[in-house]
């Protein structure tokens, strides 16, 4: 089978789902002709029409409202927002509509949408490209955020945030669009959208993970396993909800857990879950949670930028730490 | 006044009656729908001030821009008020119990049994122009229905409405948005809003028509929003339709407007207030009485009554009810919290 | 000495500030002549004239954006947002620009702004005016998020805020605005705008909260110490940056902890609080650090608000269950 | 064409030229700093198609927009462009190397010597039109300094820029905002971006005047934003100009326009930019010749290489410098994390 990169499994995806539900559509900004600035719609609008695949003013905040309209009248709205530095002006939208419509209404009406966003650095972007708030957004009650880390999760998951009933913000790993492909059926499945999963199992310490960071996770883990330290690897892939058993089944079985987000530190996401092992797992943890993270300031620049990102070798540290810990 | 009316503020015609305001039964239907919209008012201010409903947004001599508009509508276009269109709602089949519960605090007020498509009121200023572009994206899909959104003159200053004005425009949707200009956006007078001549030409911004109608009068505001529907539904596009009213009342029930306005600018406009001029109209025309108009201020004040007290009779619902329909099915996440939550 | 409600010294460090440095201005929505929807600038443009006491159109993006260009160019801009819930539409200049401006430029331009806005629940107000969602805001970097818990704090504190030569957003509990009173002296002494302070003393448990739900915490801390148990309340005051060693001193010294806040659970400041109290006290710690919060779902309208807000028993609860941790 | 201009495609005279226009220097150092843009221009793509730069936004053929504003313009003035206004950057004394800095991906590139209380490059759309509202805001409380901002077409359609339009209007703001209408956001033609039938017409919104110019002529743009930021200086608002020019280039070097527009409209273009008309203006009124063409190419191509090479000269800063400028100075909280980070 031929292999697909990320970029590649959610145009995919994306195709599916147009295909399969004639409520599907698709808007957001260069998305038609140009196929978006990543080519994540690229022969979308010619396959489907300029009235499903449509490019719109360079407007974040009717993006993200039209999408609770449309939402509630029936259709599946699923808008590309460019850059999830420009998602700010959206977050209005988000949290005061399309997070809470149906609740407001009793389920009388409901906002089955799904707004896309490429988020994180990594690929030298100019400034404001490469931001990784996630932890905003998953603080809103009644969205959904989802990451997913491989093609394959981008796939399953992009169906999934297609198909379900609420609102869906996916954000996109974007340094993973194109970092490597691996073989990804067309089969329609979607996978189970609050699930965080498990890519590798082990014993003495659990890594936690999204996004384009589980490719610094994933070099520490085989790491590890040459030092003897076998690691488990969890991708949360679902950040609200969060999928708290599994992690805590991870780590009570691990005794140890390290957590690598892109964001920074202060009130990450990364902070949830720490806080939650520590409360849930305590008699558990042989050691505390650490969490290895962008810094608590601006996403530099691109001369700068590996240095803000996390290496490998700063979750190799913190594991050792944790494992040191005594 | 620049703006276009049929009836002048003592109910004298001006220029010729469209059709629909030469049946009386129309009129007439008009007219109630005012007037229950006023008894719904009346009655939920003084509900607020007993504190048996929360922070309430009068509508006080704004009925015709809510009715004329709703009147206007098709009953499978989408309504999407801002929080002053009582009398919209109403017109469109919301009950006076449903607002009450509404305002009362309860979101099974939104659950309305009418209207079962429209929108519940929005409250943070102009997020309804983008829904309502949304809306019509939808229509415009199926072919079928237009959408119509109301917000006040200080919407016109928020990104969202000139957002959701643009891409109207730019995509042709069959949407229709209404400026109830009531001249006052809590504290700031229409003419500190903006220096725009007058809001219909705000249109401009978006290539799209602007009409400025006289709000006070309800032929004119239904007259104005029909043709702006019709053109919508024939796929011609939206527009911006304006309607000049003015607050009487306080912003809110939490506003002393007397902090900033004149008693003599409102008493000038009591002059001009919509429901006296279309019944002088009725009277002189059609035939309204005493006995007509005592008949109908009896039936509204019993059923907006009657609506109260089934609303001071509904319970409050329980505390878990707060994530029930938080998601179409509740994650394992959140569910510990709605168990805690049911037990206090 | 006469007593003074939070709305009172909010207004009197307000004047002070436009008395002592011209270069102060006020613009918000009603914030002229009817004064603020809260009264906080009651009498203030009457006093220093409406150039600079200004009433804005209903623009929450472009007050803060004009807060930015206002700051950068020589002046001290302090803008009021009329309630929290409207504060979305202001993030994006937040921060894209206001907090990142003196790093972006290396210091040539700064931005010393304060952006002020009523948050919480409590008062039965409509729905969206009741938000707290402060944790979003202290995830961005480079800005300063802050938070009175007294009438004399907010004097104190709202000054150093003005006087701070970085952008800081002043959240202020709208439920303690008029709760009740105390002397404040209009002194032009400005407090550490970074320090937690610490109102009661104890021994047994640790006790971190924030605005309006000192109210509960401080109950809770009188009822325990009829039981016996001592309690240390600390009042987190700045949420960005966090007074990280305050806290740790106080749980290294009680070896146990209770976050209260009114936001919801995910996410929310009690997580980053938490996950770093468990990381660098875990040797101290007796028992797991609780969370006392608001659920994970939409603020419900007022008749069901109480059932929302943590109440003072949940927070008991939750200080026996660590004092019986074992 | 219905804008304004001084000079046609082929730089004939079209009505009678301002009187900077009749001086020779004020034109040679427009077409001066029209070239040097373009000089600065190809560098840029040169270096970043060899990964000596990050990517960059061209600003061919849209250089007549840039260096008439900024030529408008009075020294204390503030200016606040989007990311492709370079020439007007570089007309208000930016260097070179300080912008081959900032596109090289270092802070220290908007620490300009030049202009300190201009804005740097604003590449969220449409952000700095607030920025501008809040620095007019500044210049009206001491009575000096007009803010000038520019965004491209797309701009027009984020709420920022009609949020901030407005309240430059309802404030009388010294503020002149300019579209450089260069017709495309990057797949995006203006045609689809709005129904407006012109950018200018947007300032009806705001009760602003609006004028549209031939934002090929650089005498048209300069005169038209002078009597802008005129009347803003004289106590009598803000403006809002239109400058219809056309992107020759990809959007940004990340860019490939070829998947959405044709050749031949790019081609058709090339017979109306900028530099051409000036220079043949130049030629037939002012004596202009192959030596003083020669002349300037050498001396912009020396400044520029030599600029580029001081660029790539230029150390990158440490890591902790990431820290440097966060706050005036740093919180404790921080503080340990910059240690961390200067460790590597
Ligand atoms: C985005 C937003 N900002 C502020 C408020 C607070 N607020 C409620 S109503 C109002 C004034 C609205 O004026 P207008 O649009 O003229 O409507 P009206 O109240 O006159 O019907 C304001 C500022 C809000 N609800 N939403
Ligand atoms: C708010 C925002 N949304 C999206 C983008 C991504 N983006 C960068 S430039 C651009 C198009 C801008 O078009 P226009 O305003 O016409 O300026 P031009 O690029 O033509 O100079 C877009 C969509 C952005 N920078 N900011
Ligand atoms: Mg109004
Ligand atoms: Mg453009």
């Amino acid at each position: 089978m031929a292999e697909h990169t990320m970029i590649d499994a959610i145009r995919m995806a994306l195709s599916r789902a147009l295909d399969e539900d004639e409520t599907v559509i698709l808007f957001g900004q260069d998305i038609g002709i140009d196929g978006g600035v990543f080519r994540a719609t690229n022969g979308l609008m010619q396959r489907f029409g300029s009235g499903r695949v449509r490019d719109t003013p360079l407007s974040e905040t009717v993006i993200a409202g039209m999408c609770v309209g449309a939402a509630a009248h029936g259709l599946r709205p699923v808008a590309e927002i460019q850059f999830m530095g420009f998602l700010y002006s959206a977050i209005d939208q988000l949290a005061n509509h399309a997070a809470r419509l149906r609740n407001r209404t009793r389920g009388r009406l409901s906002c089955p949408m799904v707004l896309r966003a490429p988020f994180g650095g990594g690929i030298k972007a100019p400034e404001h490209h490469s931001e990784s708030m996630e932890a905003m957004l998953a603080h809103i009650p009644g969205l959904r955020v989802v990451v997913p880390g491989s093609p394959t999760r981008a796939y399953g998951l992009l169906l999934a945030a297609i198909r379900d009933p609420d609102p869906v913000v996916f954000l996109e790993p974007k340094r993973l669009y194109r970092a490597g492909g691996e073989p990804v059926e067309d089969t329609g499945a979607a996978l189970p959208i609050e699930q965080a999963e498990v890519l590798q199992e082990g014993d003495d310490v659990t890594l936690i993970s999204w996004g384009a960071m589980l490719t610094e996770a994933r070099e520490a883990v085989e790491t590890l396993a040459d030092e003897g330290i076998s690691a488990e690897l969890v991708d949360l892939s679902s950040l609200k909800p969060i999928d708290r058993a599994t992690l805590r089944a991870s780590v009570e079985k691990t005794g140890r857990c390290v957590i690598v987000h892109e964001a920074p530190l202060t009130a990450g996401l990364g902070a949830e879950i720490a806080a939650d092992l520590a409360e849930h797992c305590l008699i558990s943890l042989l050691a505390p949670v650490r969490r290895v993270t962008g810094y608590d300031t601006v996403m530099p620049y691109l001369r700068l930028e590996a240095s803000y990102l996390p290496s490998t070798d700063r979750v190799l540290r913190a594991v050792r730490d944790v494992m040191e810990f005594a | 006044m620049p703006e276009t009316a049929f009836l002048d503020a003592r109910g004298e015609v001006l220029r010729d009656l469209p059709d629909f305001a030469r049946e009386p039964e129309t009129l007439r239907a008009l007219y109630t729908a005012m007037v229950r919209a006023r008894t719904f008012d009346a009655k939920a201010i003084a509900l607020q001030r007993t504190g048996r409903l929360g922070t309430y947004a009068s509508s006080l001599g704004q009925e015709a821009v809510s009715v004329g508009v709703a009147a206007a509508m098709a009953e499978e276009d989408v309504f999407l008020p801002s929080f002053r269109e009582h009398g919209g709602q109403l017109w469109r089949g919301v009950t006076p119990e449903e607002l009450f519960l509404y305002w009362g605090g309860d979101e099974r007020g939104n659950d309305f049994a009418g209207p079962r498509q429209d929108f519940p009121v929005c409250v943070p200023v102009a997020a309804q122009f983008p829904h309502a572009a949304g809306v019509a994206l939808a229509m415009q899909q199926t072919g079928e229905g237009v959408a119509v959104a109301i917000g006040g003159d200080g919407a016109t200053s928020k990104g969202d409405f000139y957002e959701a004005l643009n891409v109207v425009g730019a995509w042709d949707l069959p949407a229709v948005f209404v400026i109830n200009n009531n001249q006052w956006a809590i504290s700031m007078p229409r003419t500190e809003q903006t220096r725009a001549r007058t809001l219909a030409d705000k249109a401009v911004a978006a290539g799209l028509p602007g009409e400025q109608v006289d709000g006070n009068d309800v032929i004119a505001v239904r007259e104005a929003t029909a043709r702006a529907i019709g053109r919508a539904r024939g796929g011609e596009g939206g527009t911006l339709v304006e309607c000049v009213s003015y607050r009487l009342g306080d912003h809110t029930t939490a506003d002393d407007a007397s902090r900033y306005r004149d008693d003599a600018e409102v008493s000038a406009h009591w002059k001009e207030e919509p429901l006296i001029r279309l019944r002088n109209h009725l009277v002189a025309e059609h035939g309204w009485g005493k006995a007509e108009e005592d008949a109908l201020l009896r039936s509204c004040h019993d059923e907006i009554e009657a609506a109260a007290e089934r609303y001071l009779a509904t319970a409050p619902q329980p505390a878990r009810a707060m994530f029930a329909h938080l998601y179409a099915s509740l994650p394992e996440d959140v569910a510990a919290q709605a168990g805690e939550a049911g037990d206090g």
